[in-house]
């Protein structure tokens, strides 16, 4: 069976073939069994991605855009420290307003009761979300390489697919050659590090203030225009940020 | 304009209230006599109904022709905040039907009933916990809350009985010109004394003389009350 | 009835919709889930706080009322028990009323349900149904008994009709199917007869209403889809 | 990690009635409804009964021991009580001076100038009284979000329904003479009017009648006591009746202020004002409140539920335990409907309700489907229809 | 009180950086007021303003009310600035108790209503019984920053455009003509006051600028929400065209020397200036596409 997609608003008849009620359904975001009808239903408006893996699976979600993020177990994300609690975890904000998650003083590499990590309030943090139920706080963690803390560079918010777009474009190299790639159009002026949080956080750092800044300006920037646009887009902000620099 | 009161229906802001004239009948003065007398016939006129109110732990309704009030009592229920070691009492007075009096005015009587039923209700027993009595002046024309106090005082101690709070003793007042004089042990000990517009002569005697009718209607009042929660439970039993 | 919606208008709420139906002007923002304050927090589903803002004077009475009737319609349709303890902030400004508010309310009620159902898709709440709602005027031809259905009545319209109505239903299955009816809130000299008048005129109506609403979600979507 | 072998012991809690009601409201009312009745032994479309007391309020015109009793300012009064609930309303009134005036004959309040170029502004002829609501639950502070929805409900309700016309609430303001001796009378100039033969009388008043207009603004006080459930249709009942035994009393200008003028200065600059005076209402003349009568209308109110069959206790098994799992297929979800909402938990699990304001002849004043539950369906609101009506009908027969 | 936003350690750093080296995160030139946008609705005196992503709103309404008895010429006018959500969660619902929010409601009063920008005397009718009672309710719709300039400029462009209802005075009596019947008069506008926010950084340490050795703040005009939430001080001046100070507010923060103070005022002048033109160019051809329209109106009519 093909893979479909199709546009949905909440409430609609999910296109399924009555082949697949027979097959095991895996339901992704969007998605939403009522426990008591057993009526499957997408709740959010946007594309329904129906696949099929295997014969006799089908998987369900719908892919959307929102602002506010919801943890996920597995997502990497960028957090906000904002405070400690009973002196063995650190409040993290993934999203302003948004209930805080934690991340125990364990959660760190070779962490132990008398090494602990040496996070401030106001420091960024690249973490996993390590658990998440709805009813339960969330928690973070920073074991393997590459998590904990971000330092200096500059942060923005963004849409939250369009952080996903940014992070799995990198998984999807050989699906979307010769689509320009705004990471790939960044590096041709600058080098630069970069973390995308599914939280809808990117965190750009690069040798000179005027870089980053542009990165800064750059990505904001596309959040809101078409692929089409990034080159010149790119081009214009790296172009600005050297005029100041000449004055 | 901004600081109108956005959580109710005003109504035109010009409108102004209605004002009778007042009718010039002759107020001749009620001799003492009559006034003892119209005491008499108010408490044979006194109506007492307990756990009117459903939403509540005890309530009364006491009417008479010139007032009606009702008190409910919510609690013991716990409280917020810190250990308390003893139960607290908060009395409300509220206007019913016609906004007779000032809310300064209700504020000081109740917190001067507090002061009474503080000593009347067995606070031991209730530790952190909140004992919250209101009270609704429905229907007063009498429109001079001191000739209300022994009332007030009766209710709240029946509601109190109703809704299951151990109290000390049965409580009560008298009122004479303007002074409320609140007994328990039988007269014997007086546990609050309201002095509004009433006058002594800076007289011993005179004091003594008010004191002893206060104690009169208290004792009248007491009885009625006890003959009320003897009846009550009569009935209970039969039923 | 016809609108011009605008989906996602504001950048400092999670989701936004200005919608003109009409003189009525109404803007809505919509901000979830996020952390409740203590007393507004629910044990195991999505509290709401809706605020109704006038477009002149301050909140009273006649605003708390049109909240009470907003919450009665948008909270079935929100698949609240996903955010349990959580909260969802939903302030909705009115631009311009469209009609003598001290007479009526119907108009911006209306426009207020319409306006935070695009505003909750925008802010991708997790929603069971969608739903849509007109306000509909019942008038009598001038010297006859028949009534005369008015949809989305001016506020001409409402000053000189007999009763006035909103009605707003739940809908499914592509924005074809009626679920229930959310809200039909009725008032002024009307019978029998035109209450089932009211529901199944009104039902076409809404029905309308409710597939251009879908237009208007779809082609957000569509356009978000082309710029990425 | 040690192995321990745990045994754990589950054993089936249960509660009396009334705590689980208090835990679980609906599970207790799912229960109570399997059985065919609901928590309050009412039946299923059965309402509570209604008792009025009228007069039982100190009314300022009702017995001559009231008389006196203008301090009161009265107009009408209440008493409402229906299962354990009790609404006490009393109307109280003001006046207001009717600021402008159009060119035709009638008096337009300020209010509604702007709908004046329409002449087809139908409600603009009718009045409403500013309600306020207080229902009693124990607890001090700003009113509730209950309180001020009903308030607003009630005064839309009561404005569309057409009861009250603005011309109702006219003052015909009387003026007071005082003659050499210090006499005092007042002329009313409808008074003059049926006394035609007066005519002196009506000279004298045509002289100094006032010129400013005045209406009467009606307020009205509802206190909710001992609220068991919901309380819009008892606030609504018990206005209605009140209203109807409202008296609006006469009220008169003295001769001295008809036309009073007083000079005021500032900044170099000078005018004359006319003074404002109050008009001062008669304690001993009073006139019926002219409502709409065939607009009179009472509210009773429905709700519907689903029943959960998962709810209902076992005892039923026996009987038809083979058709059990046919009946879980079939999925056909049935409701009930109940009439007069009360308790917490029918007011808190039941999401679809429908409320009504009708007269006995099916006449409807206001009318609120609300479906957050289960679906309400054509029959269910024509089930809700002639339930109304009977209600109506019992209600209307209760003022003599 | 509701949450506050969080600004992380790395955003503060890399903003003052960025300030250090001349640069504004959205590429603005330190004393660049944004541009403004100045659109009307339907009714008169229905404005919207924006300023980036700022946006506020204005309504102008008017009634017949009673004069204050010691100002009987004098007509009343009221403005109402209430937050809600909807600017930004940070906000909450009519809750105008946090002193920033006081402050901002603070200077739009000073600003236009004290300094007597509008004519209150020509909202009388009948001196000491009635006048007009004007009321400008201020919403704030999305919040980046520069509230206070923002609303100024929606309220003045609000009473410019605003039109009252025509009224005949017959004694006592009042008639008011709807404006659906006679054409709607104008308010009195005596003057257009214009606020323009400065915001200071402090690039070094707190210390060493305190002590006045080095005034190096860096002054910037009309800050963003960033920009205002890690700023070290804030001044706030209105002007209107007539190079009159109608009001200066400061509010403790970095301390300035007078001189600077006067350098913000000659650069307010020139923004309040053109932003003055502005509304008024905006009310004018408001007004004349209206006039389009009645004229096509007619015309059809006539027909």
């Amino acid at each position: 069976m093909q893979p479909q997609t199709v546009v949905v608003l909440p409430g609609d008849k999910l296109p399924l073939s009555p082949s697949s009620s027979q097959s095991a359904l895996t339901l992704g975001p969007g998605i939403y069994c009522n426990p008591q009808t057993h009526e499957i239903i997408p709740t959010q408006a946007g594309i329904a991605h129906i696949t099929h893996p295997k014969p006799h699976r089908t998987q369900l979600y719908v892919d959307y855009d929102s602002k506010r993020y919801i943890p996920c177990v597995g997502d990497l994300v960028i957090g906000c420290i904002v405070g400690t609690q009973g002196g063995d975890s650190y409040r993290v904000s993934l999203s302003n307003f948004s209930n805080d998650v934690s991340l125990p003083y364990m959660a760190f590499p070779n962490a132990s009761k008398k090494n602990r990590p040496t996070l401030v309030k106001g420091d960024l943090v690249y973490a996993k979300v390590a658990s998440a139920e709805k009813e339960l706080e969330a928690t973070l963690e920073c074991l393997d390489p590459g998590f904990g803390i971000l330092e200096d560079g500059m942060v923005l918010d963004c849409p939250l697919r369009f952080a996903r777009m940014l992070l799995f474009e990198g998984d999807d190299k050989q699906k979307k050659e010769g689509t320009s790639s705004l990471l790939r159009l960044l590096a041709r002026h600058t080098k630069f590090e970069i973390a995308i949080g599914i939280n809808g956080k990117i965190w750009i750092k690069c040798d000179t203030v005027s870089d980053t800044l542009a990165c800064y300006r750059i990505v904001l920037e596309c959040c809101k225009s078409p692929v089409s646009q990034y080159d010149s887009i790119v081009k214009r902000h790296f172009k600005e940020v050297a005029k100041v620099v000449e004055e | 304009m901004n600081v109108q009161d956005r959580r109710r229906l005003l109504g035109p802001s010009a409108a102004k209230p209605i004002v009778f004239t007042t009718v010039t009948s002759e107020t001749t003065k009620v001799s003492e006599q009559e006034q003892q007398e119209q005491k008499q016939n108010e408490t044979a006129a006194l109506t007492i109904k307990s756990g009117v109110v459903e939403n509540c732990n005890g309530s009364t309704l006491i009417e008479s022709s010139k007032f009606s009030l009702l008190t409910s009592v919510y609690g013991p229920k716990s409280i917020r905040g810190s250990f308390t070691s003893q139960g607290t009492i908060t009395i409300q007075l509220k206007n019913g039907v016609v906004e007779n009096y000032q809310t300064t005015e209700l504020k000081e009587v109740s917190s001067w009933l507090v002061g009474i039923f503080n000593s009347v209700v067995n606070l031991e027993n209730y530790p952190k916990s909140g004992i919250d009595i209101f009270v609704n002046l429905i229907i007063d024309k009498q429109g001079d809350i001191s000739k209300l106090i022994p009332f007030l005082i009766m209710g709240i101690c029946l509601a109190l009985v109703d809704g299951g709070i151990e109290i000390i003793d049965i409580v009560t007042g008298g009122e004479v010109n303007g002074n409320v004089v609140s007994f328990t042990r039988n007269g014997e000990e007086i546990v609050g004394f309201w002095k509004d517009h009433g006058e002594f002569d800076n007289n011993d005697d005179d004091l003594m003389n008010d004191l002893e009718k206060c104690k009169k209607q208290y004792l009248e009042y007491k009885n009625l009350m006890i003959n009320y929660l003897l009846e009550q439970k009569k009935q209970k039993d039969n039923s | 009835m016809s609108i011009i919606a605008q989906m996602g208008p504001l950048t400092k709420v999670d989701g936004s919709s200005l919608i003109e139906s009409k003189q009525t002007k109404i803007i809505c923002s919509v901000t979830g889930p996020i952390e409740p304050k203590s007393r507004q927090e629910l044990p195991t589903q999505l509290a709401l706080e809706i605020i109704i803002r006038p477009a002149a004077g301050v909140p009273n009475t006649r605003e708390k009322l049109m909240e009470d009737k907003l919450r009665a319609v948008i909270t079935p349709i929100i698949t609240r028990y996903l955010y349990p303890r959580q909260l969802c902030q939903i302030t909705l400004q009115i631009l311009n009323s469209g009609e003598s508010e001290l007479e009526f309310a119907q108009r911006e009620l209306a426009t207020c349900i319409n306006a935070t159902l695009i505003a909750l898709i925008d802010a991708g709440i997790a929603l069971n149904s969608m739903c849509a709602c007109v306000p509909i005027a019942l008038t009598s031809k001038e010297g006859s008994d028949e009534t005369l259905l008015i949809i989305d009545p001016s506020d001409e319209e409402l000053k000189s009709s007999n009763s006035v109505h909103v009605l707003a239903l739940e809908l499914v299955d592509q924005c074809k199917t009626v679920k229930n009816v959310l809200l039909l809130d009725s008032n002024g000299d009307f019978n029998e007869k035109d209450l089932f008048n009211i529901l199944e005129s009104g039902e076409v109506e809404v029905l309308k209403l409710g597939k251009q609403i879908r237009h208007i979600v779809e082609s957000k979507i569509n356009s978000d889809i082309t710029s990425i | 990690m040690t192995d321990v072998q745990e045994t754990i012991e589950v054993h089936p809690i249960t509660f009396p009635p009334e705590v689980l009601a208090r835990i679980s409201p609906e599970l207790s009312l799912q229960r109570h409804l399997a059985l065919g009745f609901r928590p309050s032994l009412r039946a299923f479309d059965e309402f509570r009964d209604v008792q009025i007391n009228e007069d039982s309020l100190s009314h300022f015109n009702g017995t001559d021991e009231m008389k006196l009793d203008t301090s009161n300012n009265i107009l009408g009064s209440n008493v409402l009580k229906s299962g354990k609930t009790f609404v006490i309303t009393s109307i109280t009134g003001g006046i207001v001076e009717d600021t402008s005036s159009s060119i035709n004959e009638d008096d337009i309040g300020e209010e509604e100038l702007r709908e004046m170029v329409n002449s087809n502004d139908k409600l603009s002829e009718f009045a409403t009284v500013y309600p306020v609501v207080e229902v009693e639950r124990g607890r001090a502070g700003a009113c509730t979000d209950e309180e001020m929805t009903i308030s607003q409900k009630l005064h839309d309700c009561l404005l569309h329904s057409r009861l009250i016309s603005k011309r109702a609430l006219k003052v015909k303001a009387g003026v007071r003479l005082t003659d050499n001796e210090g006499k005092t009378e007042i002329l009313y100039p409808d008074e003059i009017v049926a006394n035609e033969k007066e005519s002196e009388e009506e000279s004298a008043y045509a002289q100094i009648a006032p010129k400013k207009k005045w209406s009467y603004v009606l307020y009205a006080k509802i206190v909710v006591f001992s609220r068991t459930g919901p309380v819009f249709d008892l606030c609504w009942n018990s206005l209605i009746y009140a209203l109807q035994s409202t008296r609006l009393p006469r009220a008169f200008i003295d001769e001295r202020a008809t036309d009073l003028r007083m000079t005021v200065r500032t900044k170099g600059r000078s005018t004359t004002i006319r003074e404002t005076y109050d008009l001062m209402c008669d304690p001993e003349k009073s006139l019926d409140l002219n409502i709409n009568k065939s607009n009179i209308a009472y509210a009773s109110n429905f709700g519907i539920i689903d029943l959960d069959p998962e709810a209902a206790l076992e005892q039923s098994e026996n009987e038809d335990d083979e058709d059990e799992d046919t009946n879980m297929d079939v999925d056909e979800v049935k409701s009930v409907f109940l009439a007069d909402l009360d308790t917490e938990a029918e007011e808190t699990s039941i999401r679809s309700t429908i409320s009504i304001i009708n007269d006995k002849n099916g006449k409807f004043k206001h009318i609120s489907l609300v479906g957050g539950g289960s679906k309400i369906t054509p029959d269910m609101i024509k089930k809700a229809l002639i339930l109304s009506k009977e209600r109506s009908t019992d209600l209307a027969s209760k003022i003599k | 009180m509701a949450k506050d936003i969080e600004i992380s350690n790395s955003e503060s750093k890399f903003l003052l950086e960025a300030l250090r080296q001349n640069y504004r995160l959205d590429g603005r030139l330190f004393d660049q007021f944004r541009d403004v946008e100045v659109t009307f609705g339907n009714e008169y005196g229905d404005v919207t303003v924006k300023m980036g992503d700022t946006r506020v709103h204005c309504r102008i309404s008017c009634q017949i009310s009673q004069p204050y008895e010691d100002r009987p010429f004098e007509g009343l006018f009221l403005i109402s600035t209430e937050n809600s959500p909807m600017a930004g969660p940070q906000f909450e619902n009519g809750n105008n108790t946090d002193e920033d929010e006081i402050l901002c409601a603070r200077i739009i009063e000073k600003a236009v209503r004290r300094s007597g920008a509008l004519d209150i005397e020509g909202l009388c009718i009948v001196a000491g019984s009635k006048c007009w009672a004007v009321r400008a309710d201020v919403h704030f719709l999305n919040c980046d920053g520069g509230f206070i300039d923002a609303s100024c400029i929606a309220v003045m462009a609000g009473l410019i455009h605003f039109k009252k209802p025509d009224i005949t005075v017959h004694g006592e009596q009042v008639i008011i003509h709807p404006i659906e019947e006679r054409e709607p008069t104008p308010l009195g506008i005596l003057h257009i006051p214009i606020c323009v926010t400065f915001s200071f950084f402090n690039p070094k340490e707190t210390e060493e600028n305190i002590k006045g050795e080095s005034n190096e703040e860096i002054t910037v005009i009309d800050a963003t929400l960033k920009e205002e939430l890690l700023r070290d001080g804030v001044l706030t001046v209105t002007l209107n065209k007539n190079r009159e100070v109608v009001q200066v507010s400061k509010a403790g923060g970095l301390p300035m020397d007078a001189l600077s103070l006067m350098s913000c005022c000659h650069k307010a002048y020139s923004i309040t200036e053109k932003v003055t033109d502005q509304i008024v160019q905006a009310v004018k051809e408001d007004y004349k596409s209206r006039n389009k329209y009645s004229e096509l109106l007619s015309s059809e009519n006539a027909r």
